[in-house]
């Protein structure tokens, strides 16, 4: 995989996407207001609350399954009222889900390969055929795809129905799905969920890893703090769809607010 | 994912840890004798598991994902069918009765119900309904089940404020909530509990425990959890098992299993008195197995 | 065992039930009760088969499949759907179809269509009939002119096809028409249509009709008080589609042949057949009107066998022999009174050329009970359907290039 | 010019000139509305409760009416005939949830969809060979129910009411209102909702699927030996009735497929707009519209609505 | 022990992408086709091949056409017998206008006019979902059927209504009309029927079908990871459609040789979503599978007893087979929800472990 990023003319440290004052609400109920915050290029940036604060729907405004109803967000410099689903991902948006959202009746293969499908261009009529273009695209993204299964150690599983496999795997390979779009910004909806220990270090070490040899900025909602204070670069901490935190782990941890909010106990 | 050598060196029977065995110690409300599931008429799941609940006990399974521990509860609490599962050996017993062929209807009247890994409420009816129909079962009349709604929403005051959405439509957490106050409304004898602690904010989990620990002491509800926070799991239960590809590896008091070095080690993560940071984790790292 | 194969395709089951049992008991019970009575045709048994095709194009198709291999002498397909696909096959197969007073209109015309016979009549003779009968009522059929008629009808092939012929006549004798299709679906849930009646106030209606869709009709005509001595139909409703109907008194429709058992032939069926329990029939049902309707048709089949014996000499004759047998078939009285069946129908004479015999009906009525016959026998209007008759047969022959030019001889009457 | 005329003005002014038809013709809508209603009725019903789409509720009126004149003719009296129906719809409900959907829980709805299919082939089979194919008259005498009209002479022209056309208003609405009360309000109608929503988790909470499914199937048979009378009192109990089954789809999928008032009020929508279509507009074109305009209408609310006036809402959440 | 792929290594990725990685496989593949091409013509008699082989056939195609939408792509059509008609009724009108072309070029041709409409019908699939989607093909169905019957110029203004096939060559054998030999039509049904197969084995294994089974499986998901829901839907529609077409005017003109609006009612629409179900969603094979079982089925129960010698009323038959057809079904379903395909592949797994149980 190449850097991402690296020719957009983003340099590290940049912002990379702001969101300024986003309002939204559903009828009577108000999951995020006016909350404004930023992710900077190559960061680990981390979005803790406690339920229902109004974290995933964050992500959703962010990748533009929510539109919200006042705000703006700003990706790659240009400021638009809401995203749309198909552009933030053609952008560079990626990203996992609360409860997994694969697609169920597909192996492992195929769900990451389906990763790739806003790059792959092949004409409809060689793909009748499976052969010449068709088949030498097919192969190129094939090996992209063998690669990050390499990384997620994923090999055994890799024709087996998502479906049938435990919820742990079934993470990971959501996280090898989101890799797969080769994402400037990877946003991740509590990839540890339901883990043990291992694989939750597991999964830091991919987590890790890719911010580390991509470059790719991460955004991770996470109710581990141990999790989330090892990883994060900086910490937006919401509740009731508010704002109340926002600074490195060790400010978020020491804050009172947040100890009352969230954490319960100092970590 | 190869074995490593600490596996050679591990007898095949599983090695308890305490000499006591729960049901030794008091009358045991929920036996598993030696069951083997199979789903799909050709994939083994369960390798002959065993296990016991004492009456009023709170007894933790552990283990990796996809040892099987939601396959064990639902074992128990006969929902496999409705997974094309089923138990090919061995048997249930619930307060001294077989029960691996009641329906789960008859098993929650008896007492025995489950909080279904992975929420489950129903998206289309109210929080509020939800957890009315926990307690379908429940023939004491009105007003003690609206006593129980007031506690259920005590508990978990974002629920009361949530009572007149869809679940649909709530948090990953509400929903969580919502699904054990729904089996709470039952008033069962015991719970089976998978993975509470799923997606839910830290203070809630703590909270979600302390409500285990309330309903076990004030009113004697028994406990079996599946659960992946071994941590918080081995604090509060009082006997755990660890389950590996199916088959229990090892089981014990709770207190026992958490001076266990390899539990210690590979569950709590605990390497000599600290713990160590996510950020250092190699990746050359692979966890010892108890057997293949 | 042996003897000359004939296989019946019925439709018991599905939605056209209703007609199909009655038609299918009474062309089983004729050849039947000839098998029994007779040992025969010309002293050859006939063995029946039935094929069951729930009025389903497909599965006539494959009935016409499955019997082909056994080397039918006929076939009736018993469908306008089924009788379609079958025509070009014919020739091929050398199997005659008998689509009686059903299927193409155009294939009365023997000299294209040699291997296809549908007498007495084809629907656009019916038409005729039907315009004929109510000139009569209204003294004369130029008083017809500046009158409204209502034609409804099932909206496919069978409803559908007089409607030229019919505009034609509009034209021709200066009425005005108004068309109320039936759609397949909603055969019974006809109030829009019959709303629409109440409002254009046609002084006559036609109706084309099949299965359920005639019972609601007449229920339906009931209810907005349509005068039901103004309501004509072709001749495919019968006793059950009316019986215990309110107000369906007056209702009529075209006939051809008798009703009843008072006919020496009917009799031996009810004695060779019904009271041996060889019948399928209810005792009450047998001599109804489409029980009546079977028996035609198996009248015709039982003419087709004898006259191609008579021809041929040979005593199992085959497909290609019938088919010469039904281009002889003269039915006169003295036939007629022969078979046993004097006064059951009118006369009938096919030939070559004319394989329908486009013969003239009679009108009956519901007298709340039962059919009485009111009218003489009528003509059809040759002069306005033979023309459109050669028009669609040769249109037909054109648009299948290659439709294969008659080269069947033509025996000369005997 | 003379299109848009016929298209946009000249419907209304044929209104206004004979305002006795366009009550007559709303009011055969209004019926029509009704009877297609009580079929919709009973797909909803077990939809609700299963999930199920209930491909076998059109044979089931059939069956059901079928049984019931079937018997009369028999020889058994009318409304001992009517109880012995009322009996064979339980047993068909019993055997139903026992053999067909208890081995089915929780699959996806298509299988069960498919599985009535099943359903519709074995009750077509079963009905023809007992009863035969043949039409039958619907015993609407024996059964006290109203015969002939009732006529106003109104607005400068007559507008007559079928008596049974009225009866099957009234009992309809009488159903619909029992079955919505008992659906929102009492415990079994929760946990029917619940069922619907998702058979795993209902079971978790101890609701008995199996007898669920039976009380549910059996008052889904109710409603269909109700509407088998209704239909088979306008035309005849015959096998045809089935395809007019079809027509309910267009009103469940309006009215929203798990709404009772949903059902009703589609179910009106479609009658009336259908016949007012036909009537009005249907001369345009050569007539015969009705046979698809209720799924363009249907289709037309839908874009505004995608789960149906009363559905309700699909859950968008990630 | 006899189904084993052990020791057949892939050494490519190529290799590795075949529809069929395994020998066995292909081996079996090569069996069927055999007997396909060369067996059954040469050896069945004519009433299995024109009614028995060349309507599975085409049902077949329909249920492929059906299963794309359906099964691949999760959105359930009620409108299939629709778009058959309308491939058959194009393909009548092409081959009278232009008599000269070969009637294979029309036969594919027409199903393009059948995709096009597809795409038409299948719009409001961006906002109606799940069942309710369902409204829209009904719509199509009983719209298109009465146009069929309503637009005499489709017809080329025939007084009956209905549409001949006529007489027409390849090879200079005539493979439609009433001359045709149930060989060269079988042959002709099963060429297309195979490459067209071909065809939808490649769509649904590559980019194309991965879109699908993503739209299919979570389509808020597949949204969020750039795929374009509308136009994925659409072309699901209008492949679903052009193989519908195709296979309407393979049932016109090489197996019925005429139709009327009647031939593709909403029966026959349930027909094929059936024949799909029960083949099994998602799978090819499965088309195949439940087309045989759901056609040939009947067709059997039919001519058993009169094989069998037992005598007994051609309606009781029909009646018995309505209540056999039925209760196999749910017997089919209740042993495998996920139809004869998953049912066959179930039965592989337990040859490859045999003769142990699990
Ligand atoms: N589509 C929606 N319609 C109605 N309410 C919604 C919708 N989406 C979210 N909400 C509400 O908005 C609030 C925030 O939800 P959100 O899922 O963002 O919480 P969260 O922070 O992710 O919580 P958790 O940690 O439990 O996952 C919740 O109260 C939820 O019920
Ligand atoms: N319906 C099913 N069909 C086939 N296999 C299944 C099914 N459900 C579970 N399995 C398999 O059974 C094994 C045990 O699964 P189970 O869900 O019991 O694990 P678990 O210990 O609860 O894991 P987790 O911690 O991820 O919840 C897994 O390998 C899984 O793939
Ligand atoms: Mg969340
Ligand atoms: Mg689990």
């Amino acid at each position: 995989m190449r850097a991402p990023g690296s020719d957009k003319g983003v340099a590290a440290g940049d912002v990379l996407l702001a969101v300024d004052n986003v309002s939204l609400n559903f009828g009577g109920v108000k999951a995020i207001t006016d909350v404004s915050f930023d992710i900077r290029k190559g960061e680990i940036r981390a979005i803790i609350g406690p339920n229902g604060a109004g974290k995933t729907s964050m992500l959703n405004v962010i990748n533009g399954f929510y539109h919200p109803q006042q705000g703006r967000i700003t990706y790659r410099g240009e400021t638009r009222q809401k995203m749309r689903p198909y552009v933030a991902a053609s952008q560079g948006i990626s990203r996992t889900f609360q409860n997994v959202a694969l697609f169920k009746g597909m192996s492992t293969l195929d769900n990451i390969m389906a990763g790739r499908t806003l790059k792959m261009r092949g004409s409809f009529f060689w793909q009748l055929f499976r052969h010449g273009p068709a088949m030498r695209e097919e192969i190129e993204h094939r090996k992209v795809v063998e690669e990050i299964i390499d990384f997620l150690e994923i090999q055994a599983i890799r024709k087996t129905p998502v479906g049938k496999l435990p919820y742990g795997l079934q993470k990971r390979v959501e996280l090898g799905r989101a890799l797969a779009m080769e994402p400037d910004l990877l946003l991740l909806d509590e990839p540890m969920a339901g883990m043990n220990l291992e694989e939750k270090e597991d999964m830091s070490r991919f987590i890790i890893d890719v911010n580390n040899q991509y470059g790719t900025t991460i955004a991770l909602i996470e109710h581990d703090i141990g999790v989330v204070m090892d990883l994060s670069d900086r910490i937006v901490v919401l509740e009731y769809g508010r704002k109340i935190a926002d600074g490195t782990p060790d400010q978020v941890k020491s804050d009172q607010t947040v100890i009352d909010a969230y954490l319960g106990v100092p970590h | 994912m190869r074995p490593t050598e600490a596996e050679a060196t591990m007898t095949t029977a599983a090695p308890s840890l305490s000499d006591v065995a729960p049901a030794a110690a008091a009358e045991t409300i929920l036996a598993v004798n030696n069951i083997e599931v199979v789903y799909d008429h050709v994939i083994l799941v369960l390798k002959g598991v065993s296990l016991t609940v004492p009456k009023g006990g709170i007894v933790a399974i552990l283990g990796a994902n996809g040892a099987g521990k939601t396959t064990t509860l639902k074992a128990i609490s006969n929902l496999l069918h409705a997974e094309r599962g089923e138990v090919t050996k061995g048997t249930v017993e619930f307060e001294g009765q077989r029960v691996d062929k009641l329906t789960p209807n008859d098993l929650v009247r008896r007492g025995c119900i489950q909080v279904m890994e992975g929420r489950h409420c129903f998206g289309h009816l109210t929080i509020d309904e939800n957890l009315l129909t926990g307690a379908f079962t429940r023939r004491d009349g009105n007003a003690a089940i609206k006593r129980d709604m007031d506690m259920i929403y005590d508990y978990f005051p974002r629920l009361r404020q949530r009572k007149g959405s869809m679940a649909g439509y709530t948090s990953g957490g509400e929903q969580q909530m919502c699904a054990i106050g729904r089996a709470m409304m039952s008033r069962p004898k015991m719970i089976l509990l998978d993975e509470p602690s799923m997606g839910l904010a830290p203070q809630v989990v703590e909270e979600i425990f302390e409500i285990v620990r309330t309903l076990n002491e004030k009113e004697g509800v028994s406990f079996l959890l599946a659960e992946q926070n071994t941590n918080i799991a081995l604090r509060y239960a009082t006997y755990g098992y660890i389950l590996e590809t199916g088959r229990v590896v090892m089981d014990g008091a709770a207190d026992a299993l958490r001076e266990n070095e390899d539990v210690k080690e590979f569950y709590l993560g605990v390497a000599g008195a600290d713990r160590k940071s996510f950020r250092d984790v190699k990746s050359y790292k692979r966890r010892k197995r108890w057997l293949a | 065992q042996e003897g000359v194969y004939v296989p019946l395709f019925t439709y018991r089951t599905g939605p056209f039930a209703g007609s199909g049992i009655p038609i299918a008991d009474g062309m089983r019970d004729y050849l039947t009760m000839l098998n029994e009575r007779d040992g025969g045709i010309g002293g050859v048994k006939i063995v029946l088969d039935e094929c069951e095709t729930g009025y389903d194009t497909k599965k006539g198709l494959e009935c016409y499949d499955a019997v082909k291999g056994k080397k039918p002498v006929i076939v009736n397909p018993w469908s306008t759907g089924i009788t379609l696909p079958l025509i070009p096959k014919a020739s091929v197969d050398k199997i005659p179809i008998l689509s009686m007073a059903y299927g193409l209109s155009a294939s009365a015309r023997g000299d294209i269509f040699p291997w296809v016979f549908n007498p007495p009549d084809t629907y656009w003779d019916g038409l005729g009939i039907i315009l004929r009968y109510i000139g009569q009522q209204e003294g004369g059929i130029e008083k017809l002119k500046g009158k409204k008629i209502g034609y409804i009808y099932f909206d496919g092939g069978f409803g559908k096809e007089p409607i030229p012929l019919f505009e034609q006549m509009a034209k021709d004798f200066g009425f005005e028409l108004k068309l109320y299709p039936v759609a397949p679906g909603d055969m019974q849930n006809q109030s829009s249509q019959w709303l629409s009646v109440r409002r254009d106030r046609p002084e006559y209606m036609v109706m084309y009709g099949w299965g359920a869709m005639n019972p609601t009709a007449i229920k339906e005509a009931a209810k907005i008080n349509y005068p039901m001595e103004k309501f004509v139909s072709i001749w495919w409703p019968g006793e059950d589609d009316i019986r215990g109907t309110d107000g369906a008194k007056g209702f009529k429709m075209i006939n051809w042949h008798g009703i009843g058992t008072d006919f020496p032939a009917l009799k031996d069926i009810q004695k060779h057949v019904v009271d041996k329990g060889l019948s399928k029939a209810n005792k009450d049902k047998v001599g109804e009107l489409l029980y009546n309707r079977g028996v035609y048709n198996s009248l015709l089949i039982a003419e087709g066998i004898a006259q191609a014996q008579k021809i041929t000499g040979k005593k199992m004759v085959d497909g290609a022999d019938v088919r010469r047998g039904l281009e002889n078939i003269n039915l006169d009285e003295a036939r007629l009174k022969e078979l046993g069946l004097a006064g059951f129908t009118g006369t009938l004479k096919l030939t070559c050329d004319n394989h329908n015999g486009h013969r003239s009906a009679f009108i009956q009525q519901w007298d709340g009970a039962k059919w009485v016959k009111i009218s003489d026998p009528i003509e059809p209007m040759a002069d306005k359907v033979k023309p459109a008759l050669d028009a669609a047969a040769q249109d037909y022959a054109e648009k299948n290039a290659g439709w294969p030019k008659r080269t069947e001889p033509c025996d000369k009457a005997s | 010019m003379n299109l848009l005329y016929a298209l946009f003005v000249d419907p209304w002014v044929q209104m206004g000139q004979a305002p006795d038809l366009l009550v007559q013709t709303l009011w055969e809508g209004l019926v029509s509305g009704v009877l297609y209603a009580l079929i919709a009725l009973g797909f909803v019903l077990i939809f609700k409760a299963s999930g199920v789409f209930n491909f076998a509720q059109g044979i089931m009126v059939v069956f059901a009416a079928l049984t019931l004149v079937g018997f009369y003719e028999m020889g058994v009296p009318a409304f001992l005939a009517l109880a012995l129906a009322v009996g064979v719809m339980f047993l068909l409900a019993v055997t139903v949830e026992r053999v067909v959907l208890r081995p089915l829980v929780n699959q996806p709805d298509i299988i069960l969809f498919m599985a009535t299919f099943g359903i519709t082939y074995v009750l077509i089979g079963l009905g023809e060979l007992i009863f035969g194919g043949n039409p039958k008259r619907m015993i609407t005498e024996q059964l006290y129910l109203p015969k002939g009209a009732v006529e106003f002479k109104i607005l400068g022209g007559f507008v007559s009411l079928q008596k049974i056309d009225i009866a099957a208003a009234i009992i309809a609405a009488i159903m619909i209102a029992v079955l919505a009360f008992f659906f929102q309000k009492t415990r079994i109608g929760r946990a029917l909702r619940a069922v619907a929503d998702s058979h795993k988790a209902a079971l978790s909470v101890g609701i008995s699927l199996n007898q669920i499914w039976a009380i549910v199937w059996f008052t889904a048979g109710i409603v269909a030996l109700v509407t088998g009378i209704m239909w088979g009192a306008r035309s005849e109990v015959s096998f045809a009735l089935q395809v007019i089954a079809l027509k309910a789809l267009p009103v469940l999928i309006l009215g929203g497929f798990t709404s009772v008032p949903g059902a009703i009020v589609g179910g009106l929508i479609i009658g009336i707009g259908e016949k007012l279509g036909e009537f009005y507009w249907g001369p345009l074109v050569g007539g015969g519209i009705e046979s698809w305009l209720a799924y363009f209408i249907a289709l037309a609310f839908l874009l505004f609505r995608p789960q149906g006036l009363f559905g309700e809402k699909i859950i968008e959440r990630i | 022990m006899f189904y084993r792929e052990a020791g057949q290594y892939k050494t490519s990725y190529a290799a590795d992408m075949a529809v069929f990685p395994i020998r066995q496989d292909r081996i079996g593949l090569a069996v069927i086709l055999f007997t396909a091409f060369v067996l059954i013509p040469a050896f069945g008699n004519q009433f299995f091949l024109s009614s028995v082989m060349i309507p599975t056939l085409v049902f077949a195609l329909a249920a492929i056409g059906l299963n794309i939408l359906t099964g691949y792509t999760g959105l359930i059509s009620l409108g299939t017998a629709a778009f058959m008609g309308v491939g058959a009724y194009a393909c009548y009108k092409l081959t009278t206008w232009f008599p000269g072309v070969n009637i294979i070029v029309w036969i594919i041709a027409s199903g393009f006019v059948s995709a096009f409409v597809g795409a038409m019908f299948g719009l409001p699939s961006l906002r109606i979902k799940g069942f309710y989607l369902v409204v829209a093909t009904l719509a199509a169905q009983f719209f298109l059927q009465w146009c069929f019957g309503r637009i005499p110029w489709l017809v080329n203004y025939n007084t009956s209504g209905a549409i001949e096939a006529p007489e027409r060559f390849l090879f200079g054998i005539p493979i439609t009309g009433a001359n045709a030999t149930p060989e060269s039509r079988y042959l002709v049904v099963l060429g297309v029927v195979a490459l067209m197969t071909w065809f939808a084995s490649n769509l649904v294994h590559g980019r194309v079908g991965r879109a699908w089974m993503a739209v299919r499986d979570m389509d808020i998901a597949a949204e969020l990871m750039g795929i374009r829901l509308l136009t994925t839907k659409l072309l699901a529609f209008a492949v679903s459609s052009f193989y519908c077409g195709v296979s309407g005017a393979l049932m016109v003109f090489l197996w019925y040789g005429s139709a009327e609006p009647e031939v593709f009612v909403i029966n026959q629409s349930f027909l094929i979503l059936f024949m799909v179900i029960i083949g099994g969603l998602g799978s090819l094979v499965g088309s195949f599978m439940g087309a045989a079982l759901i056609y040939m089925l009947p067709i059997v129960l039919r001519l058993l007893p009169a094989a069998l010698g037992v005598p007994i009323a051609a309606a009781t038959v029909e009646h018995l087979q309505f209540i056999i057809v039925g209760v196999l079904i749910i017997v089919f379903l209740i042993a495998e929800p996920h139809g004869l395909a998953r049912l066959w592949q179930t039965g592989k797994q337990k040859l490859r472990i045999w003769p142990f149980p699990y």
